[in-house]
């Protein structure tokens, strides 16, 4: 390869990053906090500059780089991005910032290794948007259990064991048998091609393959598992609350900004990509499911006590938004679904960062103890609030164009389903309303009084973590347009093959 | 005998005479352990570029010495490069575990390339007597080395039971063998395969034959010790001094493995149909027993023992894969190549883990509760983070050894057309699931746990740390680049088939 | 003599379930070592009866035999230096008093 | 990018800036926090002036009215929508009350609030609160329209919570935004369905489209009822109408002058401009025009009873304006579009008037809304006193004042559209509202004196920036119905709706209107609402006291009378007390019955969904546990099992292996 392998660049600087920081003597925690910062900066200027040059016009996969891995089974180290790819991973490093910065307070114990792990973390977060291998793609899903086993476990709250190996094994089940699927479907691709393994696991070759109805229904399945626990979709999801739960900020910011997503991207790209058929028998069902989670999660969120936990559940309810979206198989669905992803990435991660920036003060996130923020921390209640009326939907703010995308391609497709997803238009606004103005207004509680002068307003560091997300939230919510067309050809190119393969199906 | 025997049997007489050579340094420089320990890693360092240079000089081809009952191919090479891995590692790692201890070094040496040697001549052997012979040369040391801190209650009961049931089912596996024998009407195993051959499925088997071939299916069951005849297992693994508890769970494991390979795969191979179903049913109560009873043990060796167990089930999917598949037919090899490449990864790996033990037990008095390990990411990051690429390895977690292992026996399975392996396929990824619960469990007592009140800071002896190095660097390396063990399991395989 | 090589497998079986049956029933270390004696000892007839009633086999059979006993000798050894060791620190020879490793 | 093009922008762009400035240095701004805000707004209303002058009188756009695009907002696939905007005569008759009443609400203020420490945010919010309602009159799609409601309804939550630490405020901010997201969730639902249907949601393109779909049968009759009682949902949550009324009283938590404007005057018109813009896909269906004529003369009804009993000054004004917009849309029902966006005019201008002026007199009375602790301020108040006595004329419907215009038309049209009924409902709530505005008038101004004897002699008119404003007001309430509405059926009102109603009339088989018969049946229905407005005022003046100082004419209040009547109705005065008991409903469907759901749900989720996932777990520790004790730690037991497994096996050998 004469260019520059740039793919390569972004996926790996976190990680050369991390090697670094493995050398600085771990003493030197503030050197290692910036080192880190520098590093996630790195990757983030790395992938904003594959903007400029990337084609939003063109069909297929753009930065390709291909080498042989394991010949024997015709893996191959193969990255390449399109559109819905592109947008996943400057969210993923935009992020990652945001999050390593976010933890130079809140992160007082073995910085050093929270940093190496964050890192790693991304790397595998960013391998997982870019792999067009499906072995790579699988080893960069799982590489990502890591550091976020240890991220839950090591900087945790009090039940941190339970949720991270809770967490841990409900994804590992799911994404092993994904495994299986892959290389049964890699299998069925190299018996179809008289043996040779050649392209067995290349995505673009598998897409073209056409597996039989059976694999298909099997494949899909293990995918679908993966995926739905990983999204998580009803009745998947219970790790979610409790992974969140304990989790220490930064943690939860990436749980909901990134991690979530890989499920949905997942599911666009792999689960319906290659298994259209499968995908077309299972959509009621999983639509159904969606439902569920939207409403269900929606409806759990009213009773929570806890900050997190209420925002946790919400995460049910949106991301059931990007999964109706999916299995809707029509244009505004899909491209709502992404454009969800995006904006849920963004919003809820605000809001995690929002709590923490509170549990850093109060050591606390019961809700009920809590109370009158507004007349101590204006600054903090105008940017929660903010965040809050963007997960409600508010128009002009990026929450409302991904979700009445789907709501739209929904009803085109099925307006009763779309009536029923609507209901959580209210429900949705009433538990974030409720939880906002517990703690905003009314008169300061006694908890909050007894904390004294330790009851400070945002910090100038907690305010560079929120001011860009303030930022792309008006944007996307003015702009949509940015990430739409972005992704408009590729979703265009999921839908064209999905109809042409399901063309001949019966429904 | 012709220089090329000669060479073919370089590997094996090299380690007879370091054997030799460890007894003359006993009597001759009695309680030279550091002498002892150089000779041997300097001497299995040659052994294994011997090995390398004969692999190379043969290629691909094949030598038999002795009249057919050797036999050097690459199954033999590539089993020999995989022994003598074993035997330098489990040297590297002793001597800071025995020297505190008082116990010598020299005979112990002696005692582990007698038990080597034995695991290489099996991997070799193509001739019934020679398989026997070979096995009880790997099991007798065997013996001798779970119980050798002979003050030690634990030891010496691990020693015995593993002793008894090692002989009752050395008894059975030797009736087994007669019977084939006697029906066969030969000892050379391609002989005994024509015999099997021409039986061509039309006759039904004789009583002797079945009955040789379920004392046979035990008596090798019993050695990789798969459930049920797995019970020696924990308690030898953990009454045994810990360095020959990680010799035990890699060096006799694979070598039985190999006797598997010379035996079954080869010799009883036209009769695969007939024990197919029974190594299908082994595999799955092998790892799901194993794993279930790992949840809930506290001793960290005992869990190894559990954890070895179950990692034997996996390895046995790709015998059944190899069993279940057409013969003659791509799928048989990748069976063959999984069980190979497993039994190299986790060789690697599971040493690497029970490395991490010994180190921890230099300091006499140091138990093998779980609670050992607390705060271990602590006293120790070093030591804390290698413990935990290797438990990652054995989950299974990718990029590293395990994950390939496992993918590989899960393609070989999921490439025959048989729901039966399927099935072992999702079971065992269903058991690699519930695996990560007792292997995270060590984690979390390093990392999350309460700190520890053994403030003491762990020493990790130059020699433990080479090995360690070397099992941490394979470990990764398989992971990163398996295509060159890929490409010589390949070679192994096709050299049985 | 008979001249039914089966007999002689029956027997030889026959000997070999007595072995086991000695094995599993008896508690004394050195008795169930000499179970295995016995159980190899079974298969040593076998080895030799199809050297005597199979031409082909018989040059080899009194050979193999050999070689079993020995390893059998052999065997015993490591055994009874293993028994005597336990004993040293247990001070009885009953098997199933060596339980503190279990479950 | 034209002139008139950039205006409509900066029509825009002025309050959203306004907001962002005020919020970010308004606080350093100190007394002066209003100048920004304020500043913007006059600028505005200059624009829209310019603006309403072209279209109205000069008719400088045409028929169709300007319209352009700014950008694109959501591109995705064939679901493009623009940020695109137009002027019409509708939005120009909107214009001119919204930046008017909301350009004096601003001026007021900067008395009102004076001595807020949050007057900052005051004002932003009102800047952020002009501009939604402003993209709301402008928007020229649906989705854009639809995103300025949500943008109102988020103002509307900031304004109604402004006093954050009392918790009745911030429960009623939230009470009116999820009330209000209930209707949203039809509006939605129905620019969904229009979507679908008609594959656009620019206002040219679908009222285009719409006839001619629904004509060739593409859009069944049902399907099209169906998206008009979607829409028309989400006017119900916005304008308060029954049953989704329910937030527009609590709303009065917010200060004064925001009563004023968005619950009185803007905001809650938001309803009837939407359902009178889209005339043309309403009228398509006659039975979604009889519900609407049927939901609006009920919440007319309604909060006129409910009105008659409030103590809270507010309160009866915010039920009246309830009732006010029942009328409007009792007009849209009964096809009178132009009758309703008259008294939507006229109402908008006399409401505020006289929410202004009750908050003069809460100012007055330093902070006190009861008007059982009022009384007797006429002499004190006198600016306000006269000021509101007009908006109460006005309101009650005795000509000349606006409100009889327009309430007239109304009622006319009801009766000559074949809508007796409504008439009928509406000729009541006329009664009744010229009577509880006479009661709110008395027990204010003209009773004896129950204010706090502690404040009594503080009490006093209030600052000029205050009063201005009342007395600017208090000029189209007098004259606006003569203005526009005179002759009757042919004024300038007539004029000005005629495009924008036109397919409408036709699609209900309307002709020009006749000319106003005085001796026929236009002067009789005339005749009727007056008698009976005069009649309401009559009946409260003698109640609860009146007096015309100019004319000495005066009146005591007769107290007793009042209580033998509550008394004898007791039954009705206790529900018109409790509000006929819907909040009470709401809070045990809503809030109890959903808490029990909602707790249920939880409940499940711990115990079933995730029990199941740790029973997996448990039992596998189990069968651990339980599978440990194979292990005995006997050789014995070891070799029995290994011996038996070897059975097993052979067993198994001899019957596999039978072949």
């Amino acid at each position: 390869m004469t260019e520059l392998p740039i793919l390569t660049l972004v996926t790996f600087s976190p990680l050369i990053g991390a090697l670094l920081i493995a050398f600085i003597p771990r003493h030197n925690v503030q050197l290692v906090r910036w080192a880190a910062l520098a590093t996630a900066l790195v990757s983030f200027a790395l992938s904003l500059a594959l903007l400029p040059a990337f084609d939003a016009r063109q069909a297929g996969f753009q930065y390709v780089e291909q080498l042989d891995w394991i010949p024997a089974f015709g893996i191959q180290y193969k990255l390449g991005i399109d559109g819905i790819s592109l947008v996943l991973v400057v969210l993923t490093t935009t992020l990652s910032w945001i999050s390593i910065l976010a933890s130079f307070g809140p992160i007082k114990d073995r910085v050093k290794e929270f940093m190496i792990s964050f890192l790693i973390l991304e790397v595998g977060m960013i391998g997982v948007f870019t792999a067009l291998d499906l072995f790579l793609f699988y080893i960069f899903f799982e590489v990502v259990l890591v550091p976020m086993y240890l991220i839950i476990g090591i900087w945790g709250g009090a039940n941190r064991i339970y949720a991270t190996i809770k967490f841990v094994l409900y994804t590992l089940a799911g994404s092993l048998l994904m495994l299986v699927a892959i290389l049964a479907t890699a299998f069925a691709f190299q018996a179809g091609h008289g043996g040779d393994w050649a392209g067995a696991f290349d995505y673009e070759q598998l897409r073209q393959f056409g597996f039989d109805i059976t694999l298909q229904l099997f494949a899909f399945g293990a995918f679908f598992l993966a995926f739905a626990i990983k999204v998580p979709m009803f009745p998947f999801h219970t790790w979610l609350p409790d992974a969140h739960v304990e989790a220490p900020t930064a943690g939860s910011v990436i749980l909901a900004g990134v991690l979530l997503k890989l499920g949905g991207y997942g599911f666009i790209r792999f689960a319906v990509g290659m298994f259209p058929d499968a995908a077309q028998s299972y959509a009621p069902w999983i639509i159904g499911l969606s439902l569920i989670a939207i409403i269900y999660g929606a409806i759990v969120a009213l009773v929570q006590p806890d900050m997190k936990k209420l925002i946790a559940y919400s995460s049910v309810s949106h991301m059931g938004f990007v999964t109706l979206g999916i299995f809707i198989f029509q244009q505004q669905g899909m491209e709502g679904a992404i454009l969800q992803m995006v904006n849920h990435g963004i919003i809820t991660g605000a809001l995690f960062l929002c709590v923490g920036v509170l549990y850093e003060r109060t050591h606390d996130r019961t809700i009920a103890k809590m109370g009158g923020l507004a007349a101590r921390t204006p600054v903090y209640a105008a940017i929660f609030g903010f965040f809050m009326l963007a997960s409600i939907g508010l128009p002009g703010l990026a929450g409302f164009v991904g979700e009445f995308l789907v709501f739209v391609g929904t009803f085109a497709v099925s307006p009763v389903a779309a009536f029923s997803a609507t209901i959580v238009m209210t429900v949705g606004a009433a538990y974030l309303m409720w939880m906002y103005q517990r703690l905003i207004f009314g008169e300061v509680s006694d908890f909050l009084k007894g904390l004294g002068h330790h009851l400070t307003d945002m910090t100038p560091t907690e305010l560079v973590t929120l001011t860009p997300l303030v930022a792309l939230t008006v944007i996307f919510g003015l702009f949509p347009g940015l990430v739409l067309e972005l992704i408009h050809v590729p979703v265009d190119g999921i839908l064209l093959q999905f109809r042409d393969a399901t063309a001949g199906v019966a429904p | 005998m012709s220089a090329q025997e000669w060479l073919a049997i370089g590997p094996l007489l090299a380690v007879f005479a370091l054997a030799m050579l460890a007894v003359v340094l006993d009597i001759a420089r009695p309680g030279r352990d550091r002498l002892v320990t150089g000779v041997m890693v300097v001497g299995l360092l040659g052994a294994i570029a011997l090995t390398g240079y004969t692999a190379w000089y043969f290629g691909g081809g094949e030598v038999e010495v002795f009249g057919g009952a050797y036999v050097r191919d690459a199954l033999t090479s590539f089993l020999d490069l995989l022994f003598l891995s074993i035997a330098l590692l489990t040297i590297l790692f002793s001597p800071d575990y025995l020297h505190p201890r008082r116990l010598p070094m020299a005979e112990y040496a002696s005692t582990l390339m007698f038990a080597i040697s034995g695991a290489m001549l099996l991997g070799a052997a193509r001739d019934l007597l020679v398989l026997f012979l070979a096995l009880e040369l790997l099991v007798l040391p065997g013996y001798m080395l779970a119980g050798y801190a002979k003050r030690d209650g634990l030891s010496t009961e691990g020693a015995i039971k593993y002793f008894l049931l090692g002989s009752f089912s050395s008894a059975i596996f030797l009736f087994g063998l007669a019977l084939v024998w006697g029906f066969a009407g030969s000892t050379r195993i391609p002989e005994v395969a024509a015999v099997l051959t021409s039986l061509d499925g039309a006759v039904s088997l004789t009583p002797a034959l079945t009955m040789g071939l379920a004392l046979l299916t035990a008596g090798v069951a019993f050695k990789i010790a798969a459930v049920p005849f797995h019970y020696w297992t924990p308690d030898a693994y953990q009454g045994s001094p810990t360095p020959v508890t990680g010799y035990l769970s890699v060096g006799p494991k694979v070598a039985a493995f190999a006797l598997i390979l010379r035996l079954f795969v080869d010799a009883l191979a036209p009769l695969k149909a007939d024990w197919v179903p029974f190594i299908v049913v082994l595999a799955a109560l092998t790892m799901t027993l194993g794993n279930l009873v790992a949840l809930t043990q506290d001793n960290i060796k005992r869990m190894l023992a559990y954890s070895s167990i179950a990692h034997t089930g996996y390895i046995l999917v790709g015998l059944a894969a190899y069993a279940a598949a057409p013969p003659g037919s791509d799928t048989e090899r990748a069976g063959l190549e999984a069980l190979l490449f497993y039994s190299a990864a986790y060789s690697f790996m599971n040493l690497g883990a029970f490395a991490v033990v010994t180190a921890l037990q230099k300091r006499t008095g140091v138990t093998s509760q779980i609670t050992t390990f607390a705060g271990l990411g602590r006293r120790a990051p070093l030591l804390g983070a290698l413990m935990f690429l290797f438990l990652l390895s054995l989950t299974g977690i990718p990029p590293l050894a395990g994950f390939w292992a496992k993918a590989y026996v899960i393609i070989a399975a999921v490439q025959v057309d048989s729901p039966w392996l399927i099935g072992l396929a999702v079971l065992t990824v269903l058991n690699a699931a519930a695996a990560a619960f007792y292997y995270l469990r060590i984690a979390v007592v390093m990392y999350m746990g309460e700190p520890s009140e053994q403030t003491a800071p762990v020493q990790v002896g130059r020699l433990v740390s080479a090995g360690l190095v070397l099992s941490a660097v394979a470990t990764i390396l398989i992971g990163l680049v398996p295509g060159p063990v890929i490409a010589f399991a390949q070679e192994a395989a096709r050299a049985l088939l | 003599m008979s001249q039914s090589l089966d007999a002689y497998l029956v027997l030889a079986s026959l000997l070999f379930c007595i072995g086991t049956f000695g094995f599993l029933a008896r508690r004394n270390a050195i008795a169930m070592l000499m179970s295995i004696e016995l159980m190899i000892n079974a298969v040593n007839l076998v080895i030799v009866a199809f050297g005597a009633f199979t031409p082909e086999l018989a040059d080899r059979a009194s050979v193999i035999a050999l070689i079993v006993m020995a390893v059998a000798a052999a065997e015993a050894t490591v055994g009874l230096a293993i028994v005597i060791a336990i004993y040293r620190n247990r001070r009885t020879p009953l098997v199933d008093e060596y339980h503190s490793m279990r479950e | 990018m034209t002139t008139d093009q950039l205006l409509v922008t900066l029509l825009l762009a002025l309050p959203i800036g306004g907001f962002a400035l005020t919020a970010l240095v308004g606080r350093r701004l100190y007394q002066r926090a209003w100048i920004i805000a304020v500043g913007a707004i006059v600028a505005t209303w200059l624009i829209a002036m310019y603006l309403v002058y072209n279209t109205l009188f000069l008719n400088a756009y045409g028929a169709q009215g300007l319209h352009f695009t700014l950008y694109e907002w959501i591109p995705a696939g064939d679901f493009r929508i623009e940020a695109n905007f137009a002027v019409d005569n509708l939005t120009a008759a909107l214009l001119i009350v919204v930046c008017t009443v909301g350009m004096l609400v601003h001026v007021y203020s900067i008395g009102y609030m004076a001595h807020d420490p949050g007057r900052w945010r005051f004002f932003a919010y009102l800047n952020l609160f002009m501009f939604s309602m402003l993209l709301l009159v402008l928007a020229d799609n649906f989705l854009l329209l639809f995103a300025a409601w949500e943008l109102v309804g988020l103002s509307s939550y900031l304004l109604i919570g402004f006093w954050y630490g009392r918790r009745s405020a911030a429960l009623a901010a939230k009470k009116a935004f999820l009330v209000n997201r209930v209707g949203d969730v039809g509006f939605a639902l129905g620019i969904m369905a229009i979507w679908t249907t008609v594959g656009t949601l620019n206002f040219p393109e679908v009222f285009e489209r719409i006839p001619l779909l629904a004509e060739s049968g593409v859009i069944q009759p049902w399907q099209m009822t169906g998206l008009a009682l979607l829409l028309f949902l989400g006017a119900v949550g916005k304008s308060a109408q029954f049953p989704l009324h329910v937030w527009l009283p609590d709303a009065m938590e917010g200060p004064t002058p925001v009563s004023a404007l968005i619950h009185a005057a803007t905001m809650v018109n938001a309803g009837v401009y939407m359902v009178a813009r889209a005339n043309p896909l309403f009228v398509q269906s006659p039975s979604a025009m009889w519900l609407i004529a049927g939901v609006g003369i009920f919440t007319a009804i309604l909060a006129a009873s409910i009105a008659f009993t409030q103590r809270d000054i507010k309160r009866v004004l915010a039920y009246s304006t309830l009732s006010q917009l029942g009328y409007m849309f009792a007009a849209l029902g009964v096809g009178a579009f132009t009758a309703a966006i008259f008294h939507l005019m006229t109402h908008g201008f006399f409401k505020g008037l006289l929410f202004l002026g009750s908050g003069s007199v809460i100012h007055g009375v330093h902070d006190e809304q009861d008007m059982n602790r009022m009384g007797g301020l006429w002499r004190k108040m006198p600016i306000t006193h006269i000021t509101m006595l007009i908006g109460a004329i006005a309101i009650a419907g005795i000509p000349p004042l606006a409100g009889f215009f327009s309430k007239d038309e109304i009622l006319g049209q009801a009766w000559k559209n074949g809508f007796v009924w409504v008439w009928a409902i509406g000729i009541v709530v006329a009664l009744m509202t010229a009577f509880y505005m006479f009661r709110l008038m008395g027990k204010t101004f003209y009773g004896p004196s129950n204010v706090d004897p502690a404040v009594e002699p503080r009490v006093h008119e209030s600052p000029r920036s205050m009063t201005v404003p009342l007395l600017l007001l208090a000029i189209p309430s007098a004259v606006l119905g003569v203005a526009l509405g005179f002759p009757i059926g042919a004024g300038l009102i007539e004029q000005w709706m005629e495009p924008v109603f036109e397919g409408a009339n036709e699609v209900l088989g309307r002709g020009q209107a006749e000319p106003f018969q005085v001796l026929g049946l236009d002067g009789f229905l005339a005749g009727a609402s007056v008698a009976v407005a005069v009649l309401g005022v009559l009946a409260a003046m003698r109640l609860f006291g009146f007096r015309v100082p100019l004319l000495g004419l005066q009146a005591k209040p007769r107290p007793a009378v009042v209580e033998r009547l509550t008394d004898r109705l007791r039954p009705l005065y206790t529900g018109s007390f409790h509000k006929w008991f819907f909040d009470d409903l709401n809070d045990l469907i809503f809030v109890r019955a959903g808490g029990l759901v909602a707790r249920g749900l939880w409940w499940f989720d711990v115990h079933i969904i995730d029990g199941a996932v740790n029973g997996v777990a448990g039992l596998t520790q189990r069968s651990g546990r339980g599978l440990r004790h194979i292990q005995t730690g006997r050789v014995q037991n070891y070799a029995l099992g290994i011996a038996l497994s070897l059975i097993v096996v052979a067993v198994g050998y001899f019957v596999a292996g039978g072949r």
